[in-house]
């Protein structure tokens, strides 16, 4: 039976997530599903699974029409997702969280037994062993957990089965074994849905394609209709090369940032990089890698423990002391990879988030002088062209792009030294990516040493003047980007380079 | 095999600090024959039912990320109810249920509000704090309400009257309760499902468990339970008395915090509850019996919650 | 052994090394209680230098209107094996059953200040409560010349001793004084001189106007709503018979902001309290019931003998 | 525009509500020119001094993203210290400092639980509840301290002494507190602060807020004004009382959450919180003008404070 989607739309506040989605999913087919950051992917996928209700369009299964009241209908209408954002209950078991919402019951009894073999059953595939269903779920790996996530959604028998990046975090046996699990379902006759950032393992797994843009399908048909530039360009919606500013300066000789030996409690081990001024060093590498905690690390926000020898500028800083106000102090700006979570303070104002690393330039003796911050702020919306009415608005109430633009305004009025940025673009949508790489260019143009992680290598490529490469905790040393391919990039970061 | 290990170690620690409680006030005692003598361990069990019964439906709601400050003011009201029943005339057991039904009433008003109106669990139990404690002042027409003497008022006595009870009914209640707690728990998919709201509740509702229905169940149960707590003080009082239970609230979360209970959600047990609501009676036992004045016990359980709750933390942050 | 029959302990004084009395009042913080306790120490003082061993234990509840804390301090000293227990029973009722436990267990039990609803106490030491009322009543009621407007700010619901003053205050007023309306006695003060004071400054914006005279049956009510006629400044305008007494009163006397108060005899009563306890431990006759006298002060007598004994009674000698 | 509207409109909830309670009990008084005297309001005003100042401190503690049980226990021990200052001969000022430092010195160890051993607001305050109060008990040796006459016992008087004061000091203090911690928390650095740290902790970590030793600070500067609070209290009653002031935190958090508080942090206002204290004051002085019965207060406090947040949350659903 087939699932069909027509002229899907939803919006939240001013943000059109999706703006006309049209979509037919077969049974004993995988459907690959791509498209940029925003697109609109997850937000299509929580719609079909009930996690949230569309504005305008229509959903039939078969001939029945569709209407999903929550996820328990949709899992009803055998509809199962498994969730880009992890979400595992942590205080059960793999067995319990496999099961979760469809417990086996015997005589009014949670049947333990039963969830057990099932759990074992859809995990066997996995070949792992440490993965037992009997085990809490708390202390998992972040790929075992995928796993789980995984096994979660094969397990309720779906006739239709949501696949939210399901390799993100996963090494590459699983990604193998998923595949293989996935051609099971497609010969049982189960639809597949697959969203993907890598082509390849679009190339490797899907039939048909669909190609999302801006909230809007763009393209679909056969997977191997098109060719990858094709796809991009589809994605994209024009030339990729023209998205990336001319750089005009070269580094200069001074290094400003130098760190030597950095672990971050076993998850980063003998990391060293040095970058000078006017730098742009790119570190690439697959998620999961240990970059996020690299750089979490040297601003003093992880808890695990971290060694190693930094100097900003020629000044030692501590690495062991969980202080980020120290790295301030010394010139390191951050961005995080996580707006929500760790970067930006939502209910609180556009003024605010920007001007609250560095008050002395708005307040004096502790007072906060409300117009200065207000011409300020002012200022560095119009230099990212942000779409606000007014320094003085909550920065909840912006879309996501104009948010990320935001966190990377406040290390403008910083004037931090050294930029570490963790996916900078995350979640940005592409006119709006135009501005930050300027901004970007611009800060290493004016003397600064920029560190950017991203998993977007095109992005690496057009931006930075060298790159390293991370891959299972270790950073490769790094080289001048013409050094650099983007086979070598991804030989590297899946460890093969060696 | 270490990490199982290390779970039973932390599942004992609890048990661990009622022993040294009881050890460090018998070693204390001039007289430890007395402290340890079975008629001090009746009397001891009889106090606790109060707050053991309200702290096994408190690690329902605990459990489930939730919390209920309106348990005091839920058990004048089901005392309440339960005394005027005998009074007007009616059964025993029908005054009985009837105070057990009105606090689980009172729960699922609680549940509603929480998942209706969408405020917090505190702001809501904080408002039926109020409201319960008021309509119990009402019903009661601002008086004690003097019951006549029913098996009801043997429920919770120290020496029962068949005297190989042993302990009062209302212990031998609890644990009857205790234990199908433990199953409801444990064994049951209600339970299973209780942990996984309290532990990722977006997570819960995503794989089609239905949060709100299973929150307003969750309070309406712990509140049948704190209406049974309601019945026992009537019983111990032989009166039905709208003023009493002020503050038992935080004894009781203080119970199942103490026994390994988590205000974050996702944790605690009935037997760790059990022992918090032990461990805190023989503290107040005990330093009666040592003489010490009514301070040093307040002071000594505000430093022992605290320095449990520290305790836990620390175990939890190093097994990570 | 079976201390419940006068004699029995008598004759094992020695083996037992001593008398061990607990003295259970109604709260600490009250000056009230630390005259009975005075007085109580002074009885215990007077045996030793008779050469009988007496150590007594003075343990109150936490709090002064929580029953269910009264009845667990009764029982730790069942379980800790006191020969007898002196009780200012918080409820007349609320307090029947650990008294009969305690008599089961063969502690004998002294009432005092408040009546208790049972037959279990071996004596009934205190004032006799409706005549101190109604000496109010002819204190106000003489004062006001037989008639006007009169004001009842009632202590708290279900406190024996207080209710008894009300009634006899009121019926007095009916009675004697038939031209005297009582224009408010529906209003509780509370447990604490806050709530007093709180509930007083509400009804003088209330009835301030109309109201010549007021009468408050207990120290936490008087002091309550001295302060808030002293805060309106009406203190000396109306004329107000209090109970209990308290430097404050002494000194407002003295002001003629109070128009009298009604005293009790607190240190007799906890005097005669455990004289009436250990009298009958030893085996000695004992009366059912002690009154233990109330009169009346008023700025005219401030300063006879019989009123200072009254006013400042020898605390410093008993408590240290 | 209409944004910035809905935002003033959404300041002014409060505001409203309180003109309607007084509204309301005005038309329903017998004699509305008594409720609305400026006598009236001067009583009004003087009761709601100490749970004033107490949401003040509060509202810092909840903006943060926190919570303080122990305002009531903290209260009460900050008027033992002054009491026992003036008693023991001190200088009223350096009384007064001390009850103020006192409360100060409480919230600095309330934070110091929170960001050292990491315990949970809820627990570290929780257990500071019964610690204050037992030590509070124990400066004052279980009993009331009564301190002779300052100026101290005109802070919270209705009717002030130079009569051009119009309302009592205590007022006075508050409104030039309340318009100082408006200034702290809107206007400096600091307020910035406690706002992103409510709002965002990890975020407020990473901009290179040293939050361990903000919060420090936050629950300091609240334990300074629980001190005040606990000095007014003493000056109202003359005394200071170690049992008084329970269950307050209820009155103080319940005032900063119908003030728009919300207990998820960064949101709340000093104006708000204030007018929530009034609110609660005006409800209880109005009931008890009605000649209603305390439990009609708290079941209309009750209903008020769940409907208040539910009208506040389902306003802010509309608004995004
Ligand atoms: N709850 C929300 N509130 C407001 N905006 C949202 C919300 N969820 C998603 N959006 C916005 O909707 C748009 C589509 O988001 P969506 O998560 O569907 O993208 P995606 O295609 O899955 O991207 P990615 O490849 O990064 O996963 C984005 O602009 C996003 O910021
Ligand atoms: N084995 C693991 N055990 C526990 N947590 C893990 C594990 N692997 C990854 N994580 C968590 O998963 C998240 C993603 O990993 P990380 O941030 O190191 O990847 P990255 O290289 O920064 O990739 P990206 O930024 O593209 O997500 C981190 O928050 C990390 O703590
Ligand atoms: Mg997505
Ligand atoms: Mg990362």
């Amino acid at each position: 039976m087939m699932l069909t989607l027509t002229d899907i739309r939803k919006h939240f506040g001013a943000t059109r997530a999706l703006d006309g989605v049209t979509l037919a999913v077969r049974p004993g087919r995988v459907h690959a599903l791509v498209g940029e950051n925003g697109a609109g992917k997850s937000t299509l996928m929580h719609v079909l699974a009930g996690g949230l209700r569309a504005d305008a369009g229509t959903m039939t299964i078969g001939d029945a029409p569709y209407t999903p009241a929550g996820p328990l209908e949709a899992r009803e209408a055998g509809i199962a997702l498994i969730h880009q954002e992890l979400s595992l209950c942590d205080h059960l078991t793999v067995a319990e969280n496999i099961l979760l919402g469809r417990e086996p019951r015997r005589g009014g009894r949670y049947d333990r037994a039963a969830a057990r073999s099932e759990a074992a059953r859809v995990l066997a595939p996995f070949h792992h062993p440490e993965l037992h269903p009997d085990r809490g779920v708390g202390d998992l790996p972040i790929a075992a957990r995928q796993v789980v996530e995984i096994c979660r959604a094969v397990s309720a028998q779906a006739r239709v089965v949501l696949m939210d990046e399901p390799t993100s975090s996963l090494p590459r046996e699983d990604v193998e074994r998923l595949f293989g699990l996935i051609r099971r379902l497609r010969s049982d006759g189960v639809a597949v849905v697959y969203i993907s950032h890598f082509l390849e393992e679009v190339r490797a797994i899907a039939d048909d394609l669909s190609i999302l843009r801006d909230g809007r399908t763009v393209w679909t048909g056969t997977a191997d209709a098109l060719t990858d530039a094709q796809i991009i360009s589809h994605m994209v919606g024009r030339d990729v090369a023209e998205l990336f500013p001319t750089r005009e300066h070269l580094p200069a000789d001074t290094i400003r940032l130098d760190a030597a030996g950095v672990s971050v409690g076993g998850r980063v081990r003998d990391a060293s990089l040095r970058v000078r001024a006017g730098e742009v060093l790119g570190i690439a590498g697959l998620v999961g890698a240990g970059r996020t905690e690299l750089l979490r690390g040297l601003m003093g926000l992880e808890d695990r423990p971290v060694s190693g020898r930094l100097s900003v500028d020629g000044h030692v800083v501590s690495l062991e002391s969980r202080t980020p106000w120290t790295r301030l102090a010394a010139g390191l700006g951050y961005l995080s990879e996580d707006r929500k979570g760790e970067g930006l303070t939502l209910p609180m104002s556009l003024a605010d988030n920007l001007t609250c690393t560095r008050y002395a330039t708005v307040s004096r003796r502790g007072v906060i002088d409300g117009r200065a911050q207000r011409t300020q702020g002012q200022r560095w919306l119009e230099r990212l062209k942000v779409k606000a009415r007014t320094p003085l608005q909550a920065v909840r109430t912006l879309s996501g792009g104009n948010q990320q633009k935001v966190a990377l305004g406040r290390l403008l009025h910083q004037e931090a030294s050294v930029w570490l940025l963790d996916e900078p673009t995350r979640g940005v949508d592409v006119g709006s990516k135009v501005h930050l790489y300027e901004a970007i260019a611009a800060a290493a143009d004016a003397g600064c040493a920029v560190v950017i992680v991203s998993s977007y290598l095109p992005e690496l490529f057009g931006l930075c003047d060298s790159l390293a490469v991370m891959s299972r905790g270790r950073l490769t040393s790094s080289a001048p980007l013409s050094a650099w391919t983007p086979e070598s990039v991804m030989a590297a970061a899946i460890g093969t380079a060696q | 095999m270490s990490s199982t290990f290390r779970a039973r170690l932390s599942a004992l620690a609890p048990v661990l600090g009622l022993v040294l409680v009881i050890a460090v006030f018998a070693m204390m005692s001039d007289d430890p024959a007395q402290y340890l003598s079975p008629r001090n361990l009746r009397i001891v069990l009889a106090q606790t039912v109060i707050v053991a019964l309200g702290a096994i439906g408190m690690t329902f709601i605990i459990i489930s990320g939730g919390i209920d400050l309106a348990v005091g003011s839920t058990i004048a009201l089901a005392g309440v109810v339960t005394a005027l029943g005998v009074r007007d005339g009616y059964a025993p057991i029908v005054a009985v249920s009837a105070g057990v039904v009105t606090g689980g009433l009172v729960g699922i008003v609680n549940g509603l509000a929480i998942t209706r109106l969408k405020v917090l669990p505190f702001i809501g139990t904080l408002g039926m704090l109020g409201i319960a404690r008021g309509v119990a002042k009402w019903l009661a027409n601002q008086q004690t309400v003097n019951a006549p003497e029913t098996w009801i008022n043997e429920l919770a006595v120290t020496f029962p009257t068949p005297s190989w009870l042993l302990v009062a009914p209302g212990v031998w209640i609890s644990v009857v309760l205790a234990v199908a707690a433990t199953f409801l728990l444990q064994q049951t998919v209600f339970g299973r499902r209780v942990f996984a709201v309290g532990s990722n509740e977006a997570a819960a509702r995503a794989c089609g468990v239905q949060t709100d229905r299973l929150k307003v169940w969750i309070y309406g149960l712990a509140g049948l339970l704190f209406g049974l707590s309601g019945v026992m003080q009537m019983s111990r009082l032989r009166q039905g008395d709208p003023t009493v239970a002020i503050g038992t609230e935080l004894d009781v979360i203080a119970a199942v915090v103490i026994g390994g209970g988590s205000l974050a959600g996702g944790e605690g047990t009935i037997a760790g509850s059990l022992i918090g609501a032990l461990v805190m009676a023989f503290l107040r036992n005990g330093s009666q019996q040592m003489g010490w004045p009514n301070y040093v016990q307040e002071i000594i359980i505000g430093v022992i919650i605290v320095l449990a709750v520290a305790a836990d933390r620390a175990r939890r942050a190093r097994a990570t | 052994s079976d201390g419940g029959k006068p004699g029995t302990v008598g004759k094992d004084l020695k083996a037992v090394g001593g008398l061990h009395v607990a003295v259970i009042p109604k709260g600490t913080t009250h000056e009230f209680w630390m005259s009975i306790h005075a007085g109580a120490i002074k009885a215990q003082k007077e045996y030793e230098a008779q050469g009988v061993s007496v150590r007594l234990t003075w343990k109150g509840p936490i709090r002064e209107d929580d029953r269910e804390q009264q009845i667990q301090v009764v029982e730790g000293f069942l379980s800790q094996g006191v020969n007898g227990i002196v009780l200012a029973p918080l409820d007349a009722s609320a307090l029947v059953r650990p008294v009969q436990e305690a008599k089961g267990a063969g502690i004998p039990t002294v009432v005092i200040d408040s009546a208790l609803a049972s037959g279990d106490a071996v004596s009934f030491v205190a004032t006799d409560n409706e005549k101190g009322g109604s000496l109010a009543a002819d204190r106000l009621g003489m004062l006001l010349g037989g008639k006007g407007r009169v004001l009842l700010l009632r202590y708290q619901e279900g406190s024996a001793s207080t209710e008894a003053r009300e009634k006899g205050f009121l019926d007095r007023m009916k009675a004697q004084y038939p031209a005297v309306q009582i224009v408010s006695a529906d209003q509780f003060a509370g447990p604490t001189r806050d709530t007093a004071k709180r509930a007083s400054e509400n009804l003088l914006n209330r009835f301030g106007n109309q109201v010549e005279g007021i009468f408050t049956p207990n120290e936490s009510s008087t002091a309550g709503m001295l302060l808030a006629l002293q805060d309106v400044g009406k203190a000396g305008q109306i004329k107000f018979v209090g109970f209990d007494s308290s430097e404050a009163f002494i000194t407002a006397m003295r002001n003629k902001q109070l128009d009298g108060v009604v005293l009790q005899n607190p240190f007799e009563m906890g005097y005669q309290g455990v004289k009436t306890m250990v009298a009958h431990l030893k085996g000695q006759a004992i009366q059912a019931r002690v009154d233990t006298g109330v009169t009346i002060v008023t700025p005219d007598n401030l300063d006879t003998e019989a009123s200072k004994a009254l006013l400042n009674p020898p605390l410093s000698e008993y408590l240290k």
